[in-house]
């Protein structure tokens, strides 16, 4: 029984917790918060930097080499720093996408700039499980054309990939350069102004089939980054509650710290026993997608579901227990607040997995 | 048993609304009101509280002697359910913690002169009121004062800092809290004093909310000098003051009719997406739904309740603080569901769905603020355990020490 | 505004209460729970002596002729003291029926003798709001034949009501005696011993139409019942929060008595706030259920839902803050633990009166 | 990162497999246990723990030198794994408190003349244990022991009673707290004894539950003489060794793999009812399903977690709390959406549908029970918030009063 991460990927995990501290303050989240982009530079080269962006990449290909779950350890540090960087859709969507799919032209002109930082990959989101072909673009003849409305990194990235439609009518993943005059993008408003999306137009854009991924490989791709975004939710939820206690060793309400009250004492543990039941998952789900076999579907519900319920909780009752100054714009508590929600909702909501976790949990292979 | 209003009532009920409209204008079905902003909102909503005082509609149950309407209770209530309807010019925001909290403590615990000097004029609209009672360091605490109220012959030195202040920046008076005697328990050692909010010293900031508004303000007092004569009641026993004022506060808070409720969330549960797909179509959604019709209905319930017991001159159960308890919570879980139902999307709704967005915003932020506003959730368990269960209450040191050496 | 009970009306329910409170101790509720009958005659009698079972019923027939709000008030008190009495069906069910669908032979004949309580009636549960038609059985020619698997008070029951089909498939209300050798009993064992049942064989059992109430008027009765039936819901809650709000107060943990913890207060005022949200939803009801116009669909969904969950609560936490004497036999805890799901579940589960209530919401009048 | 053993596991694994092939038989796919009763039962149950302690599998983690295993806590895991799919003759249920808890302690605490008697003899299955520890005014608080114990030259003479004792009509010795200094503090004046539960003036006697299940019983104790050499630990010393039984305690309990889980909830949902329906067509019971699985997989991996670290022989954290917190009340909820899904019929299924019904009816109880025993949701909230995110502990009075001026 070894359910946990080798010594090498903590340390790997441990780097870029340090980086982040370094690098990325609450300051430095708040100043994406409100800039043009929405994200921070610096992080996003330091994370290149230090092997992050490359980690599931192979050297070959411009990559670090490591795996996907040096991409997991990782991830959860993001989530700890509420780190804005684009790592969603360029790292653990765009990435992946080419990575697994792509064929190796592809893979030779974008995963060495996407490991680099020096592309941001692009993901559009528009499309559930069971993809309506009238809402796809089509592809045709090395020509995109349509609309999407929810693309991650859309005004920021260099590259996208979106389901699109053939003429034949047959569901394909499309990579599509956005720097072409035929793609039209207009930013989209978030409810978590340190995530961005925008809506794009492609009129006859120059694009190409991802190698012959079609709705299957898309299904998979989303569910491989409910994985990884879980991690980012645990690393998040973890660092709410951490918010919170510290709050409440240190605030007094009738001449004592506000943490000895049971009503807050035992709300923390609450907070803290979903958290580490959402780290399970996530654990599971990081195995899984490593063993990439039939249990994937069900552990990526399992870790996304637990992971949104925990940092829902976390952050939520770490603006009750600030009190009065957790719903303040400066307190920190908000934002914590507006990651929970977006990243809850971005790859689907919690009904809708709950109802893939369902389906899993009847035609899948037993739960452990 | 009805939901009808004695005859007398309905009479009254009648009066009112022939008043309303003929000095106001009804809202539409949507209940939009008009906004304004600055001088102008301040102008008209004097002028418009001024005539609800002419008419006796002002201080609806204080004595007629000192102004006010002379009636009961259910007679406010009658008032606001009507007024409701109207455009009220925002009065309720704006002179309503005079006219609720300030004024009746005054009469009931000022000095004549005080009472000549402010009620009157308060209920009139020529004076708008605030409350400082909170501070940075209080919480949920309202005796853990720190602001300091020195003795200087006949007046007192203030210094020290209040928040969480609706409206410091255009009242002209406040009713505030201080520290006189820091070696005493924290009870035994508090003043309360009526504030010149235009007296040097006194300078107020907004606080950004995490929505963006700002609907409080911080109160920051630098040897502010107030004469003796502006004291509440006694040296140090301005505890006994304070809770008076209070006791009026929670009746006020709540969620209101226009926060997303259930009917709102069934709307968007019946709305086809561009595939024709209606969230109802899941029971899970309308399962949520009937939750929060029960405890939304069930609470506009115990409300009838309490107006029952007003209508019969008694005086209200917990159901207030009940009220609040079920309220608050479930419009955070409201904001949820509604975000749910947009699936994916409700990461862009700010932009896609502004109009629907605003409201489930609104549910989103004020249903975490008012969690903890007014009474949290975890202090409003404890009344509820205490004044109502008899359970104990919980240990406390703060009583019987020194204010001075109680842990901050 | 006058949402409440007369002085009157509440005076007729505080004179339940004493009688119960002398007559009707935990130690006849368990004499009942162990008998072959699991009711107290004793207490049946004296409801009757008291009016509780003729409440509704006029004068004329054999009634008190005071009304439907005298039997909310009264129905609390026998939840409060959990009275093993067969009111649910007998009282609230099948004197309602003919009550108010019977013809003037069948309300002669059977009425008073339910309010004298020397006539116990029956009622078939076997079908919801949409009942088979082939679950059914036969009405034709004054006989009844078929089967139905869960009738109240089916064995000490003299008189029964249960939805037939006549032979042109249509949904009748069947009145049916119990004495006769055409209809075969047997016990069917309940979750709370306290509420019998039975399954029915009728093999052409002499029986009649009920007036010519059909599947509307069945669920309109259903409707009432489940007022009447959460008021002793109500009334079980406020008991089983008084039991444990007694004992936080006495027993003591840790130096204090448990009642002094936050776990335990902020529960039993959690408790507290369910069970007021439920009284004034039972409140809601008996105005509708009096009112006898279109609220009462939604009115009793919110009368049973709001009631069911605040006795289920009250019962478990109830067990929780009794500690481990909570668990055992001779504590009364668990005797509204399983009145709580009994109750919960006779006249159909919560899940199912929140589709109703949904459906009410949709089609009715607004709520209020 | 992978559930595999490593291979010295694997080999044991295997080791295991192969002797209880040989000594005991496998159980079918159901699961089911033969039932036997009385004296039989605790003859078999004898004869195979001596087994056990000849193979060295009992006492696994003790030192060989005393009788034991001599080996890592994961071994027993890895043993408890294996023989969970044999007919075990019930020896977990029988021996279990002596070989986790009252023997570890004889030998951390006991004298070495208490180790030479008791510890072999223990292992061997040749002497059950009981442990007395719980009393009926102590609730949460295993420090509140009452039983005075009073010393008369060589003995002691004991008074008082015990509850909740699991075995103890048929256990032969029982390691029990008592009061021997009722005026210093509560942790300050107790001391712990070996009793033998032949001596005279002890009496046991069951307590029904509410299931109608005795699984537990009161012990009396009337002037019964236990000599000073059965005293382990100090005089008024006894918290220590209380305490040491104590943390082997928490690790025993919980759900265990029969009890109704998800998939036990998913087969009833998949059972058509004779219309045809479903119960899984309804969302809103799939939803609380996936709450089910979500709760007792997660549950299930934290057990993993905890394993990991035992295999690499470290201290697990804090998983067995968070997995009873999360999985007991996770029982119960389960038993309602059993009951749910059969509809009004549930008020039914002890007659109608037997075979489910005792499973259900298990859940129901027993997840009522098991929110209490052995650290009830309440202490284990306290726990977590103590020791794991180090907030303070609550306000005590007890800790420094006299044992004998402690409100009861």
């Amino acid at each position: 029984m070894n359910f946990d991460f080798s010594p090498e990927q903590k340390a790997f995990g441990q780097q870029i917790r340090r980086l982040l501290e370094r690098r990325c303050p609450m300051t430095e989240v708040r100043a994406a918060f409100a800039d043009d982009v929405g994200y921070s530079r610096t992080v996003w080269t330091a994370l290149a930097e230090a092997g992050f962006l490359g980690a599931a990449i192979e050297g070959a290909l411009g990559g670090v080499g490591l795996g996907p779950l040096e991409v997991c350890v990782g991830a959860e540090e993001l989530g700890r720093a509420l780190a804005p960087a684009p790592s969603l859709a360029s790292a653990y969507l765009c990435s992946e996408a080419i990575r697994l799919y792509g064929d190796t032209t592809q893979q030779t002109r974008w995963l060495g700039l996407l490991a680099s930082g020096d592309v941001i990959g692009a993901w559009a989101c528009d499309d559930g499980f069971a993809p309506a072909l009238d809402d796809l673009p089509e592809l045709d003849a090395g020509r995109l054309r349509g609309a999407r409305s929810m693309v991650l990194n859309g005004m920021t990235g260099d590259v996208a990939v979106t389901l699109a439609r053939t003429v034949r009518g047959q569901p394909v993943l499309a990579l599509c350069a956005l720097g072409a005059p035929e793609v039209i993008r207009a930013a989209a408003p978030t409810i978590d102004p340190t995530r961005r999306a925008a809506s794009l137009r492609f009129e006859d854009a120059p694009a190409q089939a991802l190698g012959t991924a079609g709705a299957p490989e898309y299904r998979r791709l989303i569910e491989r980054a409910a994985v990884y975004l879980a991690f980012e939710q645990i690393g998040a939820a973890d660092r709410a509650l951490e918010m919170a206690r510290d709050y409440a060793l240190q605030r007094k309400s009738f001449g004592r710290p506000i943490g000895s009250y049971q009503a807050i004492k035992h709300k923390l543990a609450t907070i803290y026993a979903g958290n580490q039941i959402a780290r399970a998952h996530a654990y599971y789900g990081a195995w899984a997608l490593v063993a990439d076999g039939p249990e994937l579907p069900l552990a990526a519900a399992g870790a996304r579901i637990a992971a949104s319920e925990a940092l829902t909780a976390a952050a939520q009752e770490n603006i009750q227990t600030h009190g009065g100054l957790g719903v303040t714009w400066d307190s920190d508590c908000h934002l914590f607040y507006r990651r929970a929600r977006f990243d809850a909702h971005v790859l689907g909501a919690p009904l809708a997995w709950k109802a893939h976790a369902l389906t899993a949990l009847q035609v899948g292979p037993g739960a452990g | 048993m009805d939901f009808d209003d004695t005859p007398a009532e309905a009479a009254f009920r009648e009066e009112v609304r022939v008043w309303l409209d003929s000095v106001t204008t009804r809202l539409g079905p949507d209940r939009a009101r008009p906004t304004r902003r600055g001088g102008e909102r301040l102008a008209l909503a004097r002028e418009y509280q001024r005539r609800r005082f002419e008419r006796g509609f002002s201080g609806m149950t204080l004595p007629r002697e000192v102004g006010g309407g002379g009636r009961q209770a259910i007679h406010q209530i009658i008032y606001q359910q009507e007024e409701a309807h109207y455009d009220n010019f925002e009065v309720p925001e704006i002179f309503g913690i005079g006219l609720a909290m300030c004024l009746p403590t005054i009469l009931s615990h000022g000095d004549p002169a005080q009472q000549a000097r402010f009620v009157r004029p308060g209920l009139r609209g020529d004076e708008i009121w605030c409350q400082l009672f909170s501070e940075p360091t209080g919480g949920s605490d309202a005796a853990a004062a720190r602001t300091a109220a020195v003795r200087d012959g006949d007046q007192w030195v203030v210094n020290g800092q209040k928040t969480w202040t609706s409206g410091a920046h255009f009242a002209d008076f406040g009713l505030m809290t201080t520290r006189t005697n820091p070696t005493a328990p924290k009870h035994a050692g508090m003043t309360v004093f009526i504030l010149d909010m235009r007296a040097p010293g006194v300078e107020t900031r907004p606080i950004h909310q995490m929505s963006g508004e700002s609907d409080f303000n911080e109160v920051f007092l630098t040897d502010v000098r107030i004469p003796d004569a502006m004291r509440v009641g006694g040296v140090d026993d301005g505890w006994k003051v304070a809770i008076a004022t209070l006791m009026h506060e929670r009746a006020g808070i709540g969620g209101r009719a226009r926060d997303l409720g259930w009917s709102g969330l069934l709307r968007m549960a019946l709305q086809p997406d561009a595939h024709g797909r209606r969230p109802i179509a899941d029971p899970r959604v309308g399962e949520r739904i009937v939750d929060a019709w029960l405890v939304e209905f069930g609470a506009q319930l115990l409300g009838y309740r309490a107006m029952t017991a007003l209508s019969r001159g008694e005086q209200p159960g917990p159901e207030q603080s009940v009220m609040k308890l079920v309220k608050a919570p479930q419009l955070q879980r409201n904001a949820y569901l509604a975000m749910e139902m947009a699936d994916a999307f409700a990461a862009l709704m700010p932009g896609t769905k502004a109009g629907v967005w605003r409201e489930v915003e609104h549910a989103w932020t004020f249903g975490a603020s008012i969690r903890i506003a007014g009474g949290s959730d975890e202090i409003l368990r404890n009344i509820v355990a205490e004044r109502v269960l008899g359970l104990p209450g919980d240990v406390r040191i703060d009583k019987t020490t020194p204010f001075n050496q109680t842990p901050v």
